[in-house]
């Protein structure tokens, strides 16, 4: 079968069914055999205004990161799309409403801005749809239905997808929809007869049964609940709200309840809460959320309760851009808060990671007694991939509490000073075991204590604790690591998947490039960091933040200036640009 | 607003040399074409050889993107022109978009002519102007091995010799309705259907096509006054006609074509037509002429785009060339190879 | 006899020269069309030009949410908070100029959750601000949660079970923490919502106005057009609103009764 | 009797500010012009055709009310469904660019006259007798109309017909297979029926005078159309072989076939010279052209009959001016002139300029001259022109001569038959009004409250019906057969394309007092229907002239539903909030003015 890497596109105006079109579009491929990574944009209006946007790259390989030129893009307002015509491919394909509700001047045409060469598909999209359907509604899958046709795409894929995306409404709205779709493909076939692509072979394997499309939220649902999740509390956020939506949906059925609280305080001090009492319970939130959270989450600290707090990072400071993505937590995530409260902070790079690190931010949060954040963000969250996909066994999802030993019944010291510096922790309920936590500065058995000894020997347990969670900690990953590299890339976070296709890349082009991938940021392993720092000629750290929040955090670790790499455009870094910076570097090199 | 608006309707030969004079004679102005069909400017003579397999489809067209930006010409391909507002001097497209210009050239060519007896089986009779016909025939040729031509211009002979290449049984019916552009005499019918008959082509004498059936996917039946035929497909060859059906109404003199002077000026100021879809009106014949074929095409084309551009240049006739046809003087400058 | 074409001119004719729509601000509001919001915006305009209040002179606060864009809307001095905290800030306001008018506005989840707890406190001060209540009992800006005013059972997608927590009742929470003038409204009916507001800006101190409205995109069950223009009603002829008693019995038998609910004699 | 289709409405809830009572007369001039803008397909009707309703009526399968709102205004409803002019389809909305094919209107009025009910019952009122009596020369569409009026408001008419049966040009001008017979004679009798005497064979002016007329009557209306065939006025005109156009079709109405050879000229640009041709070939012709000094685009008939003579084979050569008709017997050919096209003149005509020198001689066994037709000369009484044609003033249809009336092409010179007959009426109200001092009836607006029609968004996509036509075309030339050409529609089909018709005669109105500017209306709109608007411009009727729009929010002082554009699908008013919107229905209709008495 020839490779395929195709990206497709769906813009149109908020309301339009982009979205939709777009989730589709991944369903569809995923369900016909290909790798998917899809990523939507989308206003925080919900209507007005605003552009909404769906990227899907397909591919025949494994696909890590966004796709950079489009192939084909479906124009549900050809305003909005003007703005996505510079990212057309050479001979992309274009399909538009060629019979718009009003004229449009050519100052406002998408196909006025289109380069010469681009293949246009004009199709009535709303009249298609009224005339399968009796509404408009419906030309979001009049022009699926173009884009089937036009790229020579297994109709039944789709039809089988918006079957699946309908049936809760019931027979008649499938119906409805899958006719306007039919209306779409059928007039594609005859009016492009001659036209019609084969984008898209069928693949004879077909759907790889292991491969599972989800989005970074819905992993970390899944995770949440095959870690047993009792409770969760959340406040509703652009992008973390699909968290809470999903765990709403599933995790009664596991015996779980969500709660959704007045605000991100209430939300923390509950999971503070219930982890005091023995139940595994967590909050998503982001950027906003997480400082009204950092009070709290210090106090966890501080009494050494555990919390599992997931950041979907979005553009900031403040209100920022809600809908767009950043990296840009990082230091909030590690360093937030009153006094020195350390905290265990890590980072998943794909969907898949979404899941498993979940699953383990419980068991270190059990064992170590402290808040644990895991930082995503509004690309990873809100991206679709299809990847082979094991779920966690319970065993493995086991709890990793360290209860106190029946000896020390009724001379239970809470705060206990251990080489690890873990104190056994007590449940209420446990006889014998009872102790005041405290977010006051405390002894070891937890009565209040200012002075100055005390104060600097709990600070040192408290840290001693974080840093021997190290050994928990999942180490940084090398790829195409030698003793010399002119080059070495370190990633963290969504951003890392267009790190290793820029290192790839280059790569082919016969430079020695290599690439490391932190997902423990803090504590973190520094001597592999150093090691790898050193071998490399030059170290570049591409993020998506301001000044380069990685960067800050290991840059001391090497006698070498790290080059940064910094994005703060709401979108993810595309990889020809690491590339190029690898390139350019590589120069100066040689 | 100084920057020219230049809006040219087309993109055969006319059209395209039109652009590339505007642009010489103008480099300021912005310069947008447009054209229904979705591929880019083709040389339509090599069409048979294609269907033949002599060529690569790439080897019909004659101009790479590139060139359109190099010449910073607005390329719009696969977009209809519908409609034209002489008094906005607006053009509006399928697509319901509205482009404003300053200045306009109707360069649309020609369209396969189907008599209206023959427009129900529309459908059924193919044609052979743009490379999707040719793609239509390459498709139809796996299936079928007999073809009957109704036809007699050049287009129809040059494909029977491709069809002969590719070892298909041809049948040809030359009859007046059919034969283009000249009027076709006793004299001229003997010569022509002596010569394919060498060939080995059957020539089916009739004066009309009674009926015509299809029997299955490749199979049609074709009921003369003489006899009943079989084949496997239809070729309709009856020549071009200009292709203005959408200037219907705009208040533009169409006949034929579209009426010009010998400057190729319509009725409205800034606004020309070129090519084989302008019907131009020549003081020294007294009469109006449609051109044809690709070297008359350049020739209007340039001079279009010249007079647009503030010259005031005459359109050169050589009367030997001129034929009448059906009531209307035909310039066949490529007949001569006939 | 009136013709269509004439009765279109008297009015738009009327409308110019009105200058109805000076506190408009030149954006176009970007709530979805069809959203109540229109006429609650409607019906404060119209309140502001009725009174003749002069533009410079009025201060528009609000928090997060739907609502909390409302400002921009509106052609007075604007001060857009965070998430909930729209009275703190606008008794500072009101405090800090006695001069000024002031209005907030915000949300069902802006002003009875996360800032339900500041609600109490601004009545009980009476402070002279006019607190608008857009109440739509649904989440809008995060796409369709449930609010605090939603009634049990209210399924959306982060309770699709249904909800079990009892809905707030506003008007009845502004009666118990004691504000000075309560009024409850409906977005459909902005004539009645510019007469309360006149009324309540004359009314020196807090005010609070509680208005029905809807989401088109995110309710299709509960606080519809159609529902609420089924169950809403005026407040029946006789009745007092100085009468304090009789208003918690008004409100407590009837949920949909519209009019100035309470006033304090003053 | 003002039927319209529907089922009276209750009005709209009582309690609303502006409700009006249920159903309104209007004859401001206000509304006659906003009728006149947006319900394009009656006013563009000579008889101005209440067409939404009896397309209603139709799609409510109610045929015999459909028939009736059309007699009811244009008589012959199964006539002018096959061979109307049409009109209102180059109006009509459902026409624009966007919108795709105008409504087949005029076949649906053919529909609703083929499938009416066996013994449908026709609801004509008669008014008490008045006594007077009118006589009519000529049974043309003109004088059956007036007679069939003057009928009703009860006067005794009789009707004077020089041929020996009535219908003058609809059965004489007329081919059969565009036009059978039965069809034609049955709506005729329907118009006698009405008590009226009809004398056929008399030729006023030879048989009887003007003047015995004038005496014997109250009134005389002269309404004997132009049967005066038009000469081209060249050389060569007068050879054997050269026929005038109209004879030529009213001999082989009445039965006289004559040789014509196999090529046949054809001059002419209207409706006379189509029939000339394919009646040509229906004798036999092989070659057959129709010449004109314009081009196609300026031909005076539809595109369908354009297309129809082509299938047939019949060739059209455009810009050519006939200079002389050669031969030297009998006719050889004619000898054009290439002509020049110059601008239109404000009546659509196309002028065009002869170029000198370009003459060409193209030729032809027989050639038919159908340039137009000229009123014949009449003895008698009353003003005349240089040719001897009567004289008469074109809005009161008096001529000189007190009593003495003219109507119809007589009046007018060659117009199509729906303007006949309305003309004829028009008469008949005169002569009703000069007799007896008094107005019968009147035109009013009507307007009545309404809610939003089963409409179903779908039926704007249906495409249009176009009529069935006898293929292949061999078919059509049956000897001594008469094979009507249009084979009609199936109910199904009928009802159908009646799916399509907008019906433009609801309005829709937004109260800007109510609105709440939340433009869900627009959100939902099918097109740019609905508007933000600063202000709305009257024009001195008082009616919409010009609706300014702003995309400035501060400059909306309304949003508008503009009806000129408004298809009336209704989405509007099924989202709007606020209920602000307003569904009426409004229509033009002919009322009468005093009690009638039911005959």
């Amino acid at each position: 079968m020839p490779e395929v890497d195709f990206t497709v596109e769906v813009c149109g105006m908020a309301g339009d069914g982009t979205i939709a079109a777009g989730g589709l579009i991944n369903e569809a491929m995923s369900l016909g055999g290909f790798s998917v990574l899809g990523f939507d944009s989308y206003p925080a209006e919900i209507r007005g205004f605003g552009r909404c946007v769906t990227n899907s790259r397909i591919g025949s390989n494994d696909i890590v990161a966004l796709g950079e030129k489009t192939h084909a893009l479906i124009s549900l307002n050809d305003e909005q799309s003007r703005s996505r015509a510079p990212f057309l491919a050479e001979h992309s394909l274009v399909f538009f409403d060629s019979n718009p509700p009003a004229y449009v001047s050519e100052d406002n045409s998408l196909l006025s801005v289109l380069p010469p060469g681009e293949e246009v598909f004009g199709m009535p999209f709303g009249e298609l749809a009224v005339g399968a359907s009796g509404s408009s509604r419906g030309r979001n899958l009049t022009a699926l239905g173009g884009f089937a046709a036009v790229t020579g795409t297994d109709p039944n894929l789709f039809r089988k997808v918006i079957r699946d995306k309908f049936k809760s409404k019931g027979e008649k709205v499938v119906n409805i929809n899958v006719k306007s779709f039919d209306a779409g493909y059928q007039y594609a076939l005859e009016k492009f007869s001659d036209r019609l692509k084969s984008v898209f072979p069928k693949i004879e394997t077909g759907h790889d049964p292991q491969k599972v499309t989800l989005s970074g939220n819905q992993a970390i649902g899944m995770a949440a609940i095959d870690a047993g999740l009792k409770l969760y509390f959340g406040y509703p956020i652009t992008p973390a709200t699909p968290i809470m939506e999903y765990l709403a949906k599933y995790l009664p059925e596991h015996g779980g309840r969500v709660v959704q609280m007045e605000d991100e305080i209430s939300s923390i001090g509950a999971v503070l809460g219930s982890f005091y009492a023995g139940a595994r319970s967590m909050t998503a939130t982001s950027g906003p959320g997480f400082a009204l959270m950092t009070e709290l989450i210090t106090h966890g600290v501080m009494a050494e309760i555990p919390a599992v707090i997931l950041d979907a990072q979005r553009g900031g400071p403040a209100t920022g851009l809600p809908t767009k993505t950043e990296q840009s937590d990082l230091h909030a995530a590690v360093f937030g808060g009153p006094g020195d409260s350390a905290r265990i902070v890590i980072a998943p790079t794909n969907v898949e990671e979404c899941y498993h690190f979940v699953i383990r931010s419980f068991q270190l949060a059990e064992k170590y007694q402290t808040p644990v954040i895991v930082l995503t963000d509004f690309f990873l969250d809100n991206r679709v991939e299809n990847r082979p996909f094991i779920r966690a066994s319970e065993g493995q999802a086991a709890s990793w509490n360290v209860f106190p030993d029946d000896a020390f019944k009724d001379r239970y010291q809470r705060y206990a000073d251990t080489p690890s510096g873990i104190s056994p922790r007590a449940l209420p309920g446990m006889q014998g075991f009872n102790f005041t936590a405290t977010g006051l500065e405390h002894t070891e058995k937890g009565s209040p204590d200012y002075s100055s000894e005390n104060h600097a020997k709990m600070s040192e347990k408290r840290h001693r604790k974080i840093r021997y969670a190290l050994k928990d900690l999942e180490k940084p990953a090398e790829f195409f690591v030698s003793d010399n590299l002119d080059v070495g890339v370190i990633g963290w976070g969504s951003t890392f998947g267009s790190v290793l296709e820029a290192v790839e890349k280059s790569r082919k082009n016969g430079f020695k490039v290599g690439a490391l991938k932190i997902t423990s940021l803090f504590p973190y392993h520094s001597e592999t960091i150093k090691a790898f720092m050193a071998k490399s000629r030059r170290v570049l750290v591409p993020e998506l933040n301001y000044e380069g929040q990685l960067a800050n955090l290991i840059a001391h670790l090497d006698s070498k200036p790290v080059e940064r790499l910094n994005f703060v455009t709401g979108a993810p870094i595309p990889p020809s640009a690491i590339q190029n910076r690898i390139e350019e570097l590589l120069e100066v090199v040689a | 607003m100084s920057v020219k608006r230049f809006v040219i309707i087309g993109n055969g030969p006319a059209a395209n040399h039109a652009a590339e004079a505007l642009r010489e004679k103008s480099s300021e102005s912005k310069i947008t074409m447009f054209s229904k069909d979705p591929f880019r400017s083709y040389r339509a003579h090599l069409l048979p050889d294609f269907i033949a397999g002599l060529i690569e489809e790439e080897d019909l067209y004659n101009r790479p993107y590139a060139h359109y930006n190099e010449m910073d010409i607005t390329l719009r391909l696969g977009q209809r022109v519908v409609n034209v507002d002489f008094s906005k001097r607006n053009v509006i497209l399928d697509h319901k978009e509205v482009v404003p210009f300053d200045g306009l050239i109707i360069a649309t060519g020609g369209k396969p002519r189907i008599p209206e007896l023959f427009q129900l089986f529309g459908d059924i009779m193919m044609t052979l102007k743009t490379p999707s016909d040719a793609r239509l025939w390459i498709q139809k040729l796996s299936y079928v091995d007999s073809v009957l031509i109704i036809g007699g211009d050049l287009t129809s002979l040059s494909l029977t010799k491709a069809l002969l290449k590719l070892g298909k049984r041809v049948k040809f019916i030359l009859n007046e309705d059919a034969f283009w552009p000249v009027p076709l005499n006793e004299e001229i019918y003997r010569a022509v259907t002596g010569r394919l008959e060498q060939r080995g082509i059957e020539i089916v004498h009739c004066r009309r096509i009674r009926r015509i059936t299809q029997l299955e996917e490749n199979l049609l039946e074709v009921e003369t006054d003489s006899e009943l035929i079989e084949v496997g497909a239809l070729g309709a060859f009856f020549g071009l006609v200009p292709d203005v059906g959408f200037l219907a109404r705009t208040g533009l003199d169409i006949d034929r074509g579209v009426l010009v002077n010998e400057f190729l000026k319509t009725r409205f100021s800034n606004v020309y037509a070129a090519g084989d879809c302008a019907q131009v009106y020549h003081p020294v014949l007294r009469d109006y002429w449609i051109s044809i074929g690709h070297e008359n095409a350049i020739a209007l084309g340039r001079i279009a785009a010249s007079n647009l551009a503030g010259s005031h240049l005459e359109v050169q006739v050589e009367p030997e060339n001129i034929l009448e046809v059906g009531g209307v003087k035909v310039n066949t400058s490529w007949w001569t190879e006939f | 006899m009136k013709t269509p074409a004439r009765i279109l001119a008297d009015q738009v004719n009327r409308i110019q020269k009105s200058g109805r729509f000076s506190p408009r601000s030149a954006s176009l509001p970007t709530w979805c069309p069809g959203c109540g919001y229109f006429g609650i915006h409607q019906g404060l305009n119209d309140c502001i030009s009725r009174l003749g209040l002069p533009l410079a002179e009025i201060v528009t606060v609000s928090g997060i949410g739907c609502a909390g864009r409302y400002p921009f809307f509106s052609n007075t001095y604007g001060l857009h908070t965070v998430h909930g905290r729209a009275l703190p800030a606008a008794t500072g306001v009101k405090l800090a100029n006695p001069n000024l008018t002031v209005f907030a506005v915000g949300g069902d989840g802006d002003g009875l959750a996360i800032g339900g707890g500041h609600l109490p406190h601004i009545a009980r001060r009476n402070i002279d601000v006019n607190y608008l209540l857009f109440d739509n009992s649904i989440y809008g800006l995060t796409k369709g949660q449930p609010s605090p005013s939603s009634p049990i059972g209210t399924k959306t997608k982060a309770s699709p079970y249904g909800t079990v927590d009892k809905p707030l009742n506003a008007t009845l929470m502004a009666l118990s923490y004691g504000a000075s003038f309560v009024a409850r409204l409906f977005a459909g009916d902005p004539k009645g919502i510019t007469e309360a507001l006149i009324e309540g800006v004359r009314n020196p101190g807090f005010s609070f106005f509680h208005i029905y409205t809807t989401c088109v995109t995110f309710d299709k069950n509960f606080k519809t057009w159609t529902h609420l223009k089924e169950w809403t009603h005026a407040l029946s002829q006789d009745y007092n609103p100085n009468d304090l008693r009789r208003a918690f019995n008004e409100v407590l038998n009837d949920d949909f009764s519209l009019g100035v609910i309470f006033k304090r004699d003053i | 009797m003002m039927a319209n289709g529907f089922a009276p409405e209750k009005p709209i809830d009582s309690n609303d500010e502006h409700a009006e009572p249920n159903v309104l007369y209007s004859t401001d001039p206000a509304d006659f012009r906003y009728m006149a803008v947006n319900v394009p397909c009656q006013s563009a009707c000579p008889a101005l055709t209440n067409i939404p309703a009896y397309i209603r009526a139709l799609y409510e399968s109610k045929f015999g009310l459909s028939y009736e709102i059309n007699r009811i205004v244009n008589l012959f409803p199964g006539t002018l469904g096959r061979i109307c002019s049409r009109p209102c389809e180059l109006k009509c909305r459902h026409g624009e660019p966007e919108l795709g094919k105008p409504v087949n209107i005029c076949h649906i009025k053919r529909a609703a006259a083929d499938f009416r009910p066996l013994g449908h019952a026709y609801l004509s009122p008669r008014f008490a007798p008045s006594g007077k009596r009118v006589c009519i020369v000529g049974s043309g569409p003109a004088g059956l109309a007036a007679a069939h009026d003057l009928a009703i408001l009860g006067f005794d008419v009789t009707i004077y017909e020089a041929c020996y049966e009535p219908g003058g040009m609809l059965r004489y001008g007329i081919p059969d297979f565009r036009l059978p017979r039965n069809v034609l004679s049955e709506e005729i009798q329907n118009v006698l029926r009405l008590g009226i005497s009809l004398k056929v064979g008399v030729n006023i002016g030879v048989d009887i005078s003007l003047e015995n007329l004038m005496g014997d009557f109250d009134a005389v209306l002269v309404a004997s159309g132009c049967y005066e065939s038009m000469k081209l006025g060249v050389p060569g005109e007068n050879l054997p072989g050269v026929l005038p156009g109209l004879n030529y079709v009213m001999d082989i109405a009445a039965g006289y076939k004559q040789s014509i050879g196999k090529k046949v000229l054809v001059t002419g640009a209207g409706f006379t010279a189509f029939d000339c041709s394919r009646l040509a070939l229906r004798l036999g012709a092989e070659d057959v052209s129709i010449c004109i000094r314009g081009f196609e685009e300026d031909l005076r008939v539809t595109r369908e009959e354009i297309l129809e003579a082509k299938r047939e084979g019949i060739k059209i050569r455009s810009l050519s001016l006939s200079k002389q008709i050669v031969g030297s017997s009998k006719v050889e050919g004619i000898e054009f002139l290439r002509t020049r096209p110059l601008e239109k003149t404000s009546g659509g005509r196309r002028k065009v300029e002869p170029i000198e020198g370009s003459e060409f001689v193209i030729a032809a066994d027989t050639v038919i001259v159908a340039v137009g037709q000229a009123p014949r000369p009449i003895k008698g009484p009353g003003e005349k022109n240089d040719r001897g044609v009567l004289l008469a003033d074109r809005k009161n249809f008096q001529s000189s001569t007190p009593g003495l009336y003219v109507t119809g092409d007589y009046l007018t010179g060659p117009t199509t038959v729906i303007e006949a007959i309305a003309s004829g009426r028009k008469a008949a109200e005169r002569i009703a009004y000069d007799l007896t001092g008094r107005k019968f009836t009147e035109w009013a607006v009507q307007i009545q409250n309404f809610r939003i029609t089963d409409r179903d968004r779908s039926w704007d996509v249906i495409p249009r019906i176009e009529m069935p036509t006898v293929m292949p075309v061999k078919n059509r030339f049956r000897n001594n057969e008469v094979v009507e050409v249009e084979s009609g529609y199936s109910s199904e089909l009928a009802h159908e394309e009646s799916k399509r018709c907008y019906l433009c005669y609801l309005h829709y109105e937004i109260d800007v007092a109510k609105c709440i500017y939340c433009r869900y209306c627009i959100d939902n709109a099918p097109r740019d229907c609905i508007k933000l608007v600063k202000q709305v411009l009257l024009d001195e009727t008082g009616a919409v002239k010009d609706l300014v729009e702003t995309t400035r929010w501060l400059d909306v002082n309304a949003v508008v539903i503009d009806n000129s554009r408004c298809i009336r699908c209704g989405e509007c008013v099924r989202v709007c909030p606020v209920d602000c919107i307003s569904v009426s229905r409004v229509e033009l209709l002919e009322r009468p003015l005093v009690q009638e008495s039911k005959a």
